[in-house]
């Protein structure tokens, strides 16, 4: 690389950086105004609005999700129609995708975390940043002008040719999700270049944080499965205005073919879900246990594992479409490939737990929510990779069930694990710790009482996407609505404490956590420019038996040092000096 | 040498260290937005490909509707367009303003001229009845059920394709209008660089369409 | 067998379910072992090593190779076995017994229509003899249909414009459920049938009395007609509201149109609406319905005529 | 030049640049020309796509400079092949392999 040859020369100073625990300037106070908010490039702001924008979305697909499962408590007609009931299960199912999922993690807590992670004062183009969100929100208009003509009843899946020949309106929600698309491949592209070019001094990529690295395989499959999905929409689009013929079998298509080109994004687009949150899963586990992150480079490349071979799997959703056996067998073959890296992970972060120092305050308490949940929800997922057992599970609540453990237990939990964790960082308010912990708990309840009785009625045969059921999965469905409506108290405590918190919360310091990460050491608030200074870093995130203060250095001059390794080497030198003048 | 990059310069943003790292960054990102490109046509080339193996046949009787001197005309337009591309940076590497001016007014030029003789082909098939789907498409000297899809996808590679290329003409005139600013210089070309990326990426895009819809014989 | 999962399965009632209900069982059993390692062990380091200062010192404890290749390569090993077993049991779902007796069952919106080999029709009933393995050829006149017998274990989407087909052997006489399982619209919850299961003879004596075609006058015809063709999925023949307008008292009636034009329903207009029936949709109805092109005969639609001029 | 602490962006000459251009003219010619000629069935395409992945050699080394930029921005691109190259590959293993099941009456 070009700037290593450079910086050799230079002479690095650095000096302790505590950072204040009443800081007067933060980004909050530097610019205020709808006006500034809405023009700001600053990628704090910027993760924030998208916050607020996916937690709408969110409660707006949550309360269609207890709609739905309120009609679901008869077995026939409860107290909407048949047209009714299959808009708004189509709808829950893509906002929840489109609108809260993909963007809910990299686009909200990544911009707001990863350039302080790397010690960035942003990320490498912040106005590109901002046209993200403005994709993202003109997307969201076009999803709203659909719903407010005709709707839509396809399913979030717009399988051909039911789509092309539905009457409600599909083409404003394709074009949204088109326009949307660019919103995520705008991100991933950002990103990739943020963690390329714009480190501090000292992160190599040894010393990257595991969230940045979760963060970096993501980008990856932004970038390359979703221009696929543009692409896919697109041909949609022209298929149901003008008869192209390619997807529809009256004219010529094939229907099948369509699944794969909706598949090759949509399956890697779960592991777009789902890898940010492994990535919050690493920095809490390590917080709250005061303790290396066990196998690290293990759980790093198995981000990347994953990543690559979530491209190889998609025709799992596909195995009774009739695609040819050979395309089946391979793809339930890798289909189980894919299943070691993350069974990897888990194995990795339980480790870590040994003998470690561990304090269950809330954001731990929702990692291990996680952990158990996404277990399942892992499990499961090799119970539908197995061939025979899926040509039986398919299409059921078995696969509602799977992949509510794995997208709700797994990537909504760890959301809200980081949201827990960062949300003094991100405020500077601490939230009411009791009542984080009773919606904790309640969740985890209100979820298993939910999807648990999925798992047995889909594997009894109740299919998915059904209005009126056969009288015997009568209390399985009761059931679930019931754990729905615990699961909906939940979060609506969590709504009502995190608010309190912004007015009446405690004021947070710089570090509640004493975490070793280097976001941590910029204030609660951070300040506009994140740091005051450059960070310098000599250790890893996760070295919890080195001292603090080595985690607080920045340079003492202003320079152009931006290598890793010369740092370190430099540092090494001067050590002695400073570490007087920081214990001192 | 060492004041010189502590100096502030105007186009560097306030978030990059120095202009090395905004240059290399940008032009990263831009590497990345390719590969965007790539799989974006990929699916297109894709869908080509699905049913080239299912009905050669048919692309073998419609392509001959396509006219091969017009494309050949065109690939060599692009390449030229290409060149001067390559030149205006030149230029800009070597500080000489009226050289960036000029290439660019060429490239402009040329990328117009691909539309112009685009638009001919176009109207030419129009004229014949042949439209993108099944819903339009009346043409009916291609003796084959599902003609209309060839040329469904021969419009969306060259429609995109085409879409490409305006943008592609608009990025160069606010460059062209940045350059006679005096913005760009041997220090700072970052713009110039990045749409020279874009321009070569929509011409190795042509590169593969022209054998893949014109010369099927 | 008791097994610990046997309450999650509806009893198997085809030998095509005998390798998928194995593996389903040894998954579940191992998943269950796994997760409650991996729960002991979290509730365990949660207890043992919870923090007692804020000055608790940790060890440094890295990564361990032999740790990571364990678990990395025991769960490969595990899973190639899921794998292979699973792809055995498909391969058996796939492979249809020459001896099988075929039974062509086509999808549309809303229900299931079947025809045996001599020319038998029924509707949303599918009759086979036990203890001979039935191939189902299927086929869909409109959009994906997924046909699905939970009892069997067995399940195939229904492309337009192809065919796919199932297979499986009913051990005993009785019933099973039916399923449609790729969403197809309003009433795709109510796209259900049943397996019907004879004993050889009885088998045979149904095929008899119901081969042949349809007997009776053009009106009888037509009645039995509109419910084997799944007209009454969504058309009345009692003036209640449906997916379709009601045929009672239909024949001769004014219709506004969508299009804001009127039509007097008589015989064109019902044939065509039969054929291609996007052609006039009455206003308040959706353009929903298949056309039945190709799927029905000159002689059945004036048969079906007749049976409508006398629903007054 | 002066600027020892900036990275050398390597600058191409008007002869490298007219070269290449020169290059992918005849390249077209070429292709065109071996289009009104025979060649059997499968080797046509590969004759085609091979000279159009040497054109596009050619614009990607030497317009975009990546012959001398760093390595990284080579394997994007290399990356993005392989994953377009993968979708393809495994669409067909469907598409190619379909058994037709025709019923018997």
């Amino acid at each position: 690389m070009a700037t290593a040859e450079v910086s050799t020369q230079k002479t690095l100073k650095v000096q302790r950086f505590k950072p204040s625990d009443n800081p007067t300037n933060t980004f909050l106070t530097d610019e205020k105004g709808v006006w500034a908010w809405m023009t700001t490039v600053d990628h704090k702001k910027i993760g924030i609005m998208y916050l607020v924008s996916v937690a709408i979305f969110f409660a707006v697909g949550g309360a269609l999700a207890i709609l739905l499962r309120t009609e679901l408590l008869t077995p026939a007609k409860t107290f909407i129609e048949a047209d009714t009931y299959n808009q708004l299960f189509t709808l829950h199912g893509a906002i929840m995708v489109f609108f809260v999922l993909v963007p809910s993690i990299p686009a909200a807590l990544g911009n707001f975390i990863m350039p302080m992670q790397l010690g960035a004062k942003d990320v490498a183009f912040p106005k590109l940043n901002l046209a993200s969100f403005y994709i993202y929100v003109l997307g969201a208009i076009f999803t709203f002008i659909a719903l407010a003509k005709n709707g839509l009843d396809t399913g979030w899946t717009f399988y051909t040719p039911y789509s092309t020949q539905s009457t409600s309106s599909v083409i404003w929600i394709t074009m949204g999700v088109f326009i949307l698309g660019f919103s995520s491949i705008l991100t991933g592209t950002n990103f990739i270049t943020t963690i390329h070019k714009m480190r501090a001094p000292g992160i190599t990529w040894s010393k990257l944080p595991l969230n940045v690295w979760a963060l970096y395989a993501t980008s990856i499959i932004q970038v390359l499965a979703t221009p696929v999905l543009a692409i896919t929409v697109l041909l949609l689009t022209m298929e149901k205005w003008l008869g192209f013929g390619i997807f529809d079998p009256a004219i010529g298509g094939d229907p099948v073919l369509f699944q794969h080109f909706f598949w090759f994004y949509s399956h890697p687009a779960v592991y777009i879900m789902i890898v940010p949150g492994f990535g919050i899963i690493s920095e809490v586990i390590s917080t709250f246990s005061k303790k290396t992150v066990f196998g690290y480079w293990a759980i790093a490349l198995s981000s990347l594992a994953i990543a690559f071979i979530g491209f190889l799997v998609w025709g799992h959703h596909m195995f009774t479409s009739g695609q040819s056996a050979v395309a089946t067998t391979v793809f339930s073959f890798l289909t189980f490939l894919v299943g070691i890296p993350t069974g990897i992970k888990i194995f990795n972060w339980v480790t870590t737990l040994y003998k470690g120092s561990i304090k269950m305050d809330t954001p731990m308490l929702y990692v291990f929510i996680f952990l158990f949940l996404f277990s399942i929800g892992g499990f499961t997922g090799i119970m539908l990779g197995a061939l025979s057992v899926n040509i039986h599970l398919h299409d059921t609540y078995y696969v509602v069930a799977h992949f509510h453990y794995v997208m709700m237990g797994g990537t909504l939990i760890a959301l809200l694990a980081g949201l827990h964790y960062w949300w003094p960082k991100m405020t500077g308010k601490m939230y009411n710790e009791t009542l984080a912990k009773i919606s904790a708990v309640l969740i985890f309840v209100g979820f298993n009482v939910t999807f648990l009785p999925q798992f047995v009625m889909g594997a009894q045969g109740m299919p998915r996407r059904y209005y009126n059921y056969v009288d015997q999965f009568t209390s399985f469905h009761q059931t679930s609505t019931i754990g729905s409506y615990i699961l909906g108290v939940g979060f609506l405590i969590i709504l009502y404490y995190l608010m309190q918190s912004l007015f009446k919360g405690a004021k947070s310091p710089a570090n509640p956590w004493n975490s070793r990460g280097l976001e941590w050491q910029a204030t609660s608030p951070p300040d506009f420019h994140n740091f005051d200074h450059t960070p310098v870093i000599i250790h890893g995130p996760y070295d919890y038996h080195q001292p603090m203060e080595e985690f607080q250095l920045g340079l003492a001059v202003d320079t152009n040092g931006h290598d890793p390794e010369s740092a370190k080497e430099i540092i090494d030198e001067e050590r002695d000096q400073w570490k007087n003048y920081s214990l001192g | 040498m060492a004041n010189h990059s502590h100096a502030h310069p105007t186009h560097l943003q306030h978030h990059f260290v120095d202009s090395d790292q905004q240059f290399e960054a940008s032009k990263m990102g831009m590497w990345v937005f390719i590969v965007n490109e790539i799989l974006f046509f990929g699916g297109l080339f894709c869908a080509y490909i699905v049913f080239r193996a299912w009905y050669p046949e048919l692309f073998t009787m419609a392509a001959k509707e396509l006219s091969t001197v017009w494309g050949a005309v065109n690939t060599v337009v692009l390449i030229g367009s290409s060149l001067t591309v390559a030149m205006a940076i030149r230029s800009a590497q070597k500080n000489q303003k009226r050289g960036i001016e000029i290439n660019l007014l060429i490239t402009i030029a040329l990328a117009c001229v691909f539309l112009l003789i685009k638009y001919f082909e176009y109207t030419h098939k129009f004229h014949l009845g042949i439209f993108p789907g099944e819903s339009l498409y009346t043409y009916e000297g291609i003796d084959h059920p599902l003609a209309h899809v060839f040329f469904s996808i021969y419009y969306m590679m060259t429609g995109i394709h085409a879409l490409h290329i305006i943008v592609g003409i608009g990025l160069m005139i606010w460059i062209y209008i940045r350059a006679r600013r005096n913005e760009f210089s041997s220090e700072y070309y970052t713009p110039v660089e990045i749409t020279g990326l874009y321009w070569h990426l929509v011409d190795v895009i042509w590169i593969f369409l022209f054998p893949l819809l014109y010369l099927i014989e | 067998m008791g097994r610990l999962f046997d309450f999650m399965l509806p009893e198997a009632k085809s030998p095509t379910a005998d390798s998928t209900d194995a593996l389903f069982h040894f998954i579940n059993e191992a998943s269950l072992v796994l997760l409650l390692g991996i729960t002991f062990a979290l509730i365990y380091f949660a207890i043992r090593y919870r923090r007692k200062s804020e000055d608790d010192k940790t060890p440094v404890i890295t990564h361990n190779n032999t740790l990571e290749v364990t678990w990395s390569v025991i769960p490969l090993l595990i899973t190639f076995v899921i794998f292979g077993w699973g792809y055995t049991g498909w391969l058996n779902l796939k492979s249809v017994p020459d001896n099988a007796y075929e039974i062509q069952v086509n999808g549309y919106k809303w229900g299931w229509n079947v025809k045996y080999e001599n020319g038998a029709r029924t509707l949303n009933e599918i009759h086979v003899p036990e203890g001979r393995p039935i191939k189902i050829v299927l086929s869909s006149s409109d959009v994906l249909h997924s046909f699905f017998v939970p009892d069997y274990r067995i399940k195939h989407d229904v492309v337009p414009g192809r065919y796919t087909y199932v297979w499986f052997e009913a051990e005993e006489t009785g019933e099973s459920q039916i399923f449609c399982t790729e969403y197809c619209g309003t009433k795709h919850s109510d796209m259900l049938a049943k397996v019907i299961v004879h004993t050889e003879e009885d088998f045979q004596t149904w095929l008899e009395q119901n081969g042949g075609g349809l007997e009776g006058t053009p009106v009888e015809q037509g009645e039995q007609l509109i419910s084997l063709q799944g007209c009454t999925t969504c058309h009345s023949v009692d003036g209640s509201q449906g997916i379709g307008p009601s045929f009672k008292g239909i024949w001769g009636k004014e219709e506004n149109l969508a299009d804001g034009s009127t039509v007097t329903v008589d015989e064109n207009y019902i044939r065509e609406s039969i054929l291609n029936p996007g052609a006039k949709v009455v206003k308040g109805y959706g353009n929903v319905m298949t056309p039945y092109e190709g799927r029905i005969s000159d002689e059945e639609i004036t048969n079906i005529i007749e049976y409508l001029k006398t629903l007054k | 030049m002066s600027e020892h602490n900036h990275h050398e962006h390597h600058v191409s000459t008007a002869g490298q640049l007219w070269a290449v251009g020169i290059a992918l003219t005849i390249l077209t010619g070429l292709t065109v020309g071996l289009a009104f000629v025979e060649i059997p069935a499968p080797f046509d395409i590969i004759v085609a796509l091979t000279i159009a992945f040497g054109k596009a050699f050619l614009v990607a080394a030497f317009f975009m400079n990546l012959y001398w930029d760093t390595k990284f921005n080579s394997m994007l691109l290399v990356g993005a092949l392989a994953f377009f190259i993968l979708m393809v590959a495994i669409t067909l293993l469907d598409t190619l392999y379909r058994v037709e099941v025709v019923p018997s009456f």
